[in-house]
């Protein structure tokens, strides 16, 4: 019974758990050709036909296809530029989705403006399409604010750090959709890693129990910081739904169109009161899992350089290009709207005041509280203690 | 009782403090359609204490939810409610199962308010059947209020009486903070008039419960009674002690205790919550600072050990009784 | 956008759990006419074949069987011993596994005795299988302690009160077994109202995960106090495994054959490295939840009523007296030794002595601790106070 | 660092906090094969703050633990490791992530020894990095030690220095008892002198780290360095302060702490986290009781404000500095 008779005995999952803890891909089914995976898109830019879900793309226009190029283009531009920001030292952290754009502009583009999209940290993406300023989401990773936008201004709720308790924010919210009699739907995001969460459990019992009209979004990413998905899961996360009695879906992450057509196939049926769904957009972190990281650490380069392969953006692209939706003025012309999209980020972040001394007491409590004003008011003396003496 | 200001023999009627509550609630469902009762049985069976006894059937399962036994899913959903406009009252069966809700409660709820730089408001009240005396099993007896109290962007209340129990549930409803109602159970069967026209005081605001002079016992929910019969016993011995009915924990009332202080110059806090970190070293300290020159003793503390709440045949010797808070009084008025 | 407007959207699934909530048993299927379920023996005693699960029974002789009907016969006494002690005021507390005998009997015997046992508050037949003596189950409804039986004796576990958590101390000791090298496994009770705790949910994963030979017994005996099992759950629970990559399966939970071969089953599955298993055993709980509670408030008796023709004790002993496996004399020897228990019992708790009052102090910590020592002198300082002045 | 009796030069290295920390887990891993690391990103990353480098490709996978992303889960699965005899060591990424554990931390880890009248031990260790100052986001910079020190059956350190981080862990893998192990994330990068063969002090024992005579400044964790300079500067303008670094909140050493007292006769505590029933609380009502007679002043209590820990922008006014820890003292001493 000692520590080093563990070798005896040999179960079949750890000794393959092992073999594939982000050394190699080789045990991983590629996207392309996992039989599950809904894809509209190949990465070669070929669109495919599907007979499930061609029918919520069936009607999109040239002009459309363009907007889901451009949303990624300029999500992607605005996520460098914070990227950037942060090496200069502008802000203190940045959340990277560099190779989810086409999860999150899909997705985001499939809400209708009175649904209700409860992000991650990472859905710089989604908040574009919601027609959220990108330069007020920069606020929490510059340290001025913890989140700050007004979420029922564009109903995109503030950016949640601690993983999984969105979902259940999600669920009750969409209980609140049922009880008012309305037929907008709510799209929760999390992540791989997010799955193993009890809050995100209880948010699937609570919403099957209640029927409620929400969509669970996973960006099945590859990695939650270092551990690669094989440390939350044995099988795919779509399937978890099932045992809670609604269906689950896996679909290419990185497949603009695809991401469109489920959203818009899951957010229909929670309209109709058909209840929950889960949508696992199977795709990857291409960059750190936040400026903090370095993830030479921990995974293979081969693996992303695999992964780059099926660029939603590139892919894209390709479809535009051979099917004549898009010429060279308007690559030129976004390639100029991208850079002032960076221009006018790097100023808005540069401008961006500190906050003042007192807002530490500001919206504590909604209706106030003794002791916050105590507090403000031994702050505001202790303050005017330095100006009139200059200090120690 | 908030200072009742008027009060019209009719509407006032005698209720017990479960009674009150249910009562309270019920005028919240019917006054205002936003306002929502979640939590495991709270529906047909009416909550284990009965205290939403009847409310689902008049006003349907959609206003009053029977919810999956899950506690963190309990809040978290409630926030999702609030955030849509509702108002949830939700239910925690008893004090020990309140912690699988404890992130949802310390981190969202708490917090959220604030991430949103006052865009984003809670009216969540999250009622807590709490204490001991009930002759229970594990996880039913405990007193967990400093662990909410000692998190910003909550409030936490506990009333002592029907009256309060009922006007306080009123106003705890009414917030737009995130209330953590702390309902003393062993208390729930015993009876006050409750005036349900009366203007009630501030919700936050202490109450002299019986007035004195050689010494002050402050105390909120269900150590309430036993100071006064402690201050009824210690006025056989020629003592007079006042009684201060805190109600409210976060905001604290230094300003009422302080008064009472700076008038008997001594004081006994008293609380069924371990005494270690509990709400009476706050008191103490704050007090001490507030009246350094007035006390001729140091603030006293009578409250549980640091120990798990025991079983039902030890908890009269864990739990604050009269002996021990007399004996307090009588080390106080020792100094 | 009114509460009234509710009833507006209709979906299908609430008024379907509003018809059921705990008011027919129409809408729900009989145990023995779904197909899902495994069953060895009917409601009628006879014994049905099943290719699956025959084997892990075949070799069973009539003593044993006669043994399995001892166990419940006497685990129902014990148990009506228990309520009769709370009406009389000797116990607090009761909660009662009447209706449950088969599910507890059947997998406990299942176990071997290096195997560990995770269970709820309401196991008594599971800890009379272990060979914890009964009256030991009973100080923490008396309260004269909150457990306090040395688990390791008898590798049953304290009863776990808040719900779900003993799910993730069942897997971590599994881990353990795994990391020792040992072909042990474990066994981890909880209900039906359980299955949506978070913790739960967390157990499923890392059990998965680390293929550890845990194996879930979920005893779905329809209610969780007032909530029927649609407050739960809307699809079948045994399902709920799936979704987290091991199999699940429902057994006829009044049928001690079934629960045998099917906990039998699952826990080779488990010592053979093949990881966690989950078993819905499908009974009812006859009782009130516990001593403390009416279920006249929230359920008809034609319920219950229809559960009574499924009684687990009634089957075997329609089956052990129908192939002639027992005799009279075995059924009165047995009456005897179960009035014999009933007199132990109420005895030994009658004897309980009430605890020492220092005992608040013992155990709280096990190398000891300042304040816990500075707390017992004043305690005792105290106590010694009355003793020379008598009090006030 | 507890009284280092022997110390040989060729032991002692010089060390950051978090390396020692990392020494001292490899110490336990090598010397008793029972000891596990268990948390996120322990294992290949080695931490995110690498505490844990290089342990798992020394130890293997089955002995340092990449777990799912679920708290609860961690510290539930840790106890039933023990049950079976592991010693498990956890991390908690970060404080704000402690919340959806505390349920099975509270009700299960700290409670189960008394449950089982002592027949079952739970020697886990649960690791937070801890407090604010580095500029981070939301839920990354919190102090909750009060939470934890309120709950009994839990035993809670925090080192502030390489050397004591180093020892202390020994000593808290060797406890039989549950312990949450706060470490004071800013000064992870501080480097002391570790005497690996030095025979430390009782865990629980605090220490004083400079001798005065005006004034007592109690603290732990990341608030003992600050208080070392709030001396040295006192000490520039002749006031002669005496830091003591407490190391353990609970059992909290009350007997050094009025030692000094009754020397001082002024005592001001310093913590990061808020002043509304944080430890100082309890210091201060615990030691004016004892020391009511010594005490020339209120014990005063520098921490943070009642309010969720600000923006990285803000933290600088929100958290304990020099001057609001003089400022204090000054008023102290005004007395
Ligand atoms: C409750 C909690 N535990 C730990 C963390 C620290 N943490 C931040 S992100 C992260 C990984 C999340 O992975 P995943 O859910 O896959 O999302 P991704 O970052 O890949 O988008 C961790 C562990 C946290 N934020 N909250
Ligand atoms: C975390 C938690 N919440 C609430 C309770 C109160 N409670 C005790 S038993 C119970 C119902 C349990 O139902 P189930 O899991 O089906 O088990 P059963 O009682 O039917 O055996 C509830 C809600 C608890 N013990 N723990
Ligand atoms: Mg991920
Ligand atoms: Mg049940």
């Amino acid at each position: 019974m000692t520590v080093e008779s563990t070798a005896a005995r040999k179960p079949r999952r750890s000794a393959g758990t092992k073999s594939t803890a982000g050394k190699t891909t080789t045990a991983r089914k590629s996207p392309s050709t996992d039989p599950q995976l809904v894809q509209l898109l190949t990465p070669e830019g070929e669109r495919v036909k599907n007979a499930e879900y061609d029918e919520y793309v069936a009607g999109i226009t040239p002009d459309e296809l363009r907007g889901l190029y451009r949303d990624m283009v300029l999500t992607r531009r605005f996520d460098a530029e914070a990227t950037s920001l942060q090496r200069q030292g502008e802000l203190g952290l940045w959340a990277s989705l560099l190779g989810q754009e086409a999860a999150q502009i899909g997705s985001g583009r499939a809400t209708r403006e009175d649904d209700y999209v409860f992000p991650t940290y990472r859905e710089h993406g989604v908040a574009w399409c919601r027609g959220v300023d990108p330069t007020n989401l920069l606020g929490m990773f510059r340290g001025v604010n913890n989140g700050g936008w007004d979420p029922s201004s564009n109903n995109f709720h503030l950016y949640t750090i601690v993983i999984g308790s969105q979902t259940l924010h999600a669920t009750g919210y969409a209980m609140g959709i049922t009880k008012d009699g309305a037929d907008s739907a709510v799209i929760a995001y999390f992540g791989d890693g997010a799955s193993s969460q009890g809050d995100v459990a209880e948010s699937f019992t609570f919403s099957a129990v209640y029927n409620a009209p929400v969509v669970f979004f996973c960006q099945n990413n590859q990695w939650a910081i270092s551990e690669p998905t094989e440390k939350q899961t044995r099988v795919p996360l779509y399937q978890r739904a099932q045992g809670f009695g609604f269906p689950g879906v896996r679909v290419d992450g990185n497949d603009v169109l695809a991401c469109l057509a489920v959203t818009k196939w899951a957010l229909e049926r929670a309209r109709r009161g058909e209840g929950p769904t889960l949508v696992e957009a199977y795709t990857y972190r291409m960059g750190a899992h936040t400026t903090s990281d370095d993830p030479t650490k921990y995974r293979a380069d081969e693996e992303r350089e695999a992964w780059e392969a099926k660029d939603p953006i590139l892919r894209l692209r390709r479809y535009l290009e051979a099917s004549n939706h898009a010429d060279e003025g308007f690559f030129a012309e976004l390639e100029a709207e991208s850079e002032a999209l960076g221009k006018r980020v790097r100023e808005a972040v540069r401008a961006m005041p500190d906050p003042d001394h007192f807002a530490i007491f500001e919206n504590v409590y909604a209706d106030g509280h003794a002791l916050v004003d105590e507090e403000r008011a031994q702050f505001a003396a202790y303050q005017a203690s330095f100006a009139d003496e200059g200090g120690h | 009782m908030a200072e009742a200001v008027t009060s019209k023999a009719v509407t006032s009627k005698s209720m017990a403090l479960a009674k009150a509550i249910n009562e309270s609630l019920r005028r919240a469902l019917e006054s205002d359609p936003k306002v929502l009762i979640m939590g495991e049985d709270v529906g047909k069976l009416g909550g284990v204490f009965r205290v939403t006894d009847g409310l689902q059937k008049d006003f349907g399962e959609s206003r009053v939810i029977d919810t999956p036994l899950a506690e963190s899913g309990i809040v978290g959903t409630a926030i999702g409610l609030a955030l849509r406009g509702y108002r949830p009252v939700v239910e925690i069966q008893f004090d020990g199962f309140v912690f699988p809700a404890y992130d949802q409660i310390v981190t969202q709820l708490a917090k959220m308010h604030a991430r949103s730089l006052g865009k984003v408001k809670l009216p969540v009240v999250v009622r807590i059947p709490y204490g001991g005396g009930i002759g229970a099993v594990e996880h039913h007896s405990e007193s967990p209020e400093a662990l909410f109290a000692h998190v910003s962007g909550l409030k936490v209340v506990s009333p002592s009486n029907a009256s309060d129990a009922y006007w306080m549930m009123q106003q705890a409803i009414q917030s737009d903070d995130p209330v953590i109602f702390f309902e003393p159970k062993r208390r729930y069967w015993d009876k006050a008039e409750v005036n349900t026209e009366a203007i009630p005081g501030p919700l936050h605001k202490a109450q002299v419960v019986r007035e004195g002079t050689d010494l002050t016992l402050v105390a909120y929910g269900p150590m309430v009674k036993l100071c006064q019969e402690v201050a009824a016993a210690a006025a056989e011995e020629g003592k007079s002690l006042e009684v201060l009915d805190l109600r409210s924990i976060s905001p604290l009332d230094f300003d009422s205790v302080q008064a009472s202080v700076e008038k008997t110059r001594r004081l006994v806090v008293v609380h069924e919550a371990p005494v270690f970190l509990g709400s009476g070293a706050e008191i103490a300290a704050r007090i001490t600072e507030r009246c350094f020159y007035h006390l001729e003793a140091p603030v006293l503390r009578v409250g549980g050990y640091h120990a798990p709440y025991p079983p039902a045949r030890l908890e009269e010797e864990y739990l604050p009784g009269l002996d021990r808070v007399l004996d307090a009084v009588d080390r106080a008025l020792a100094y």
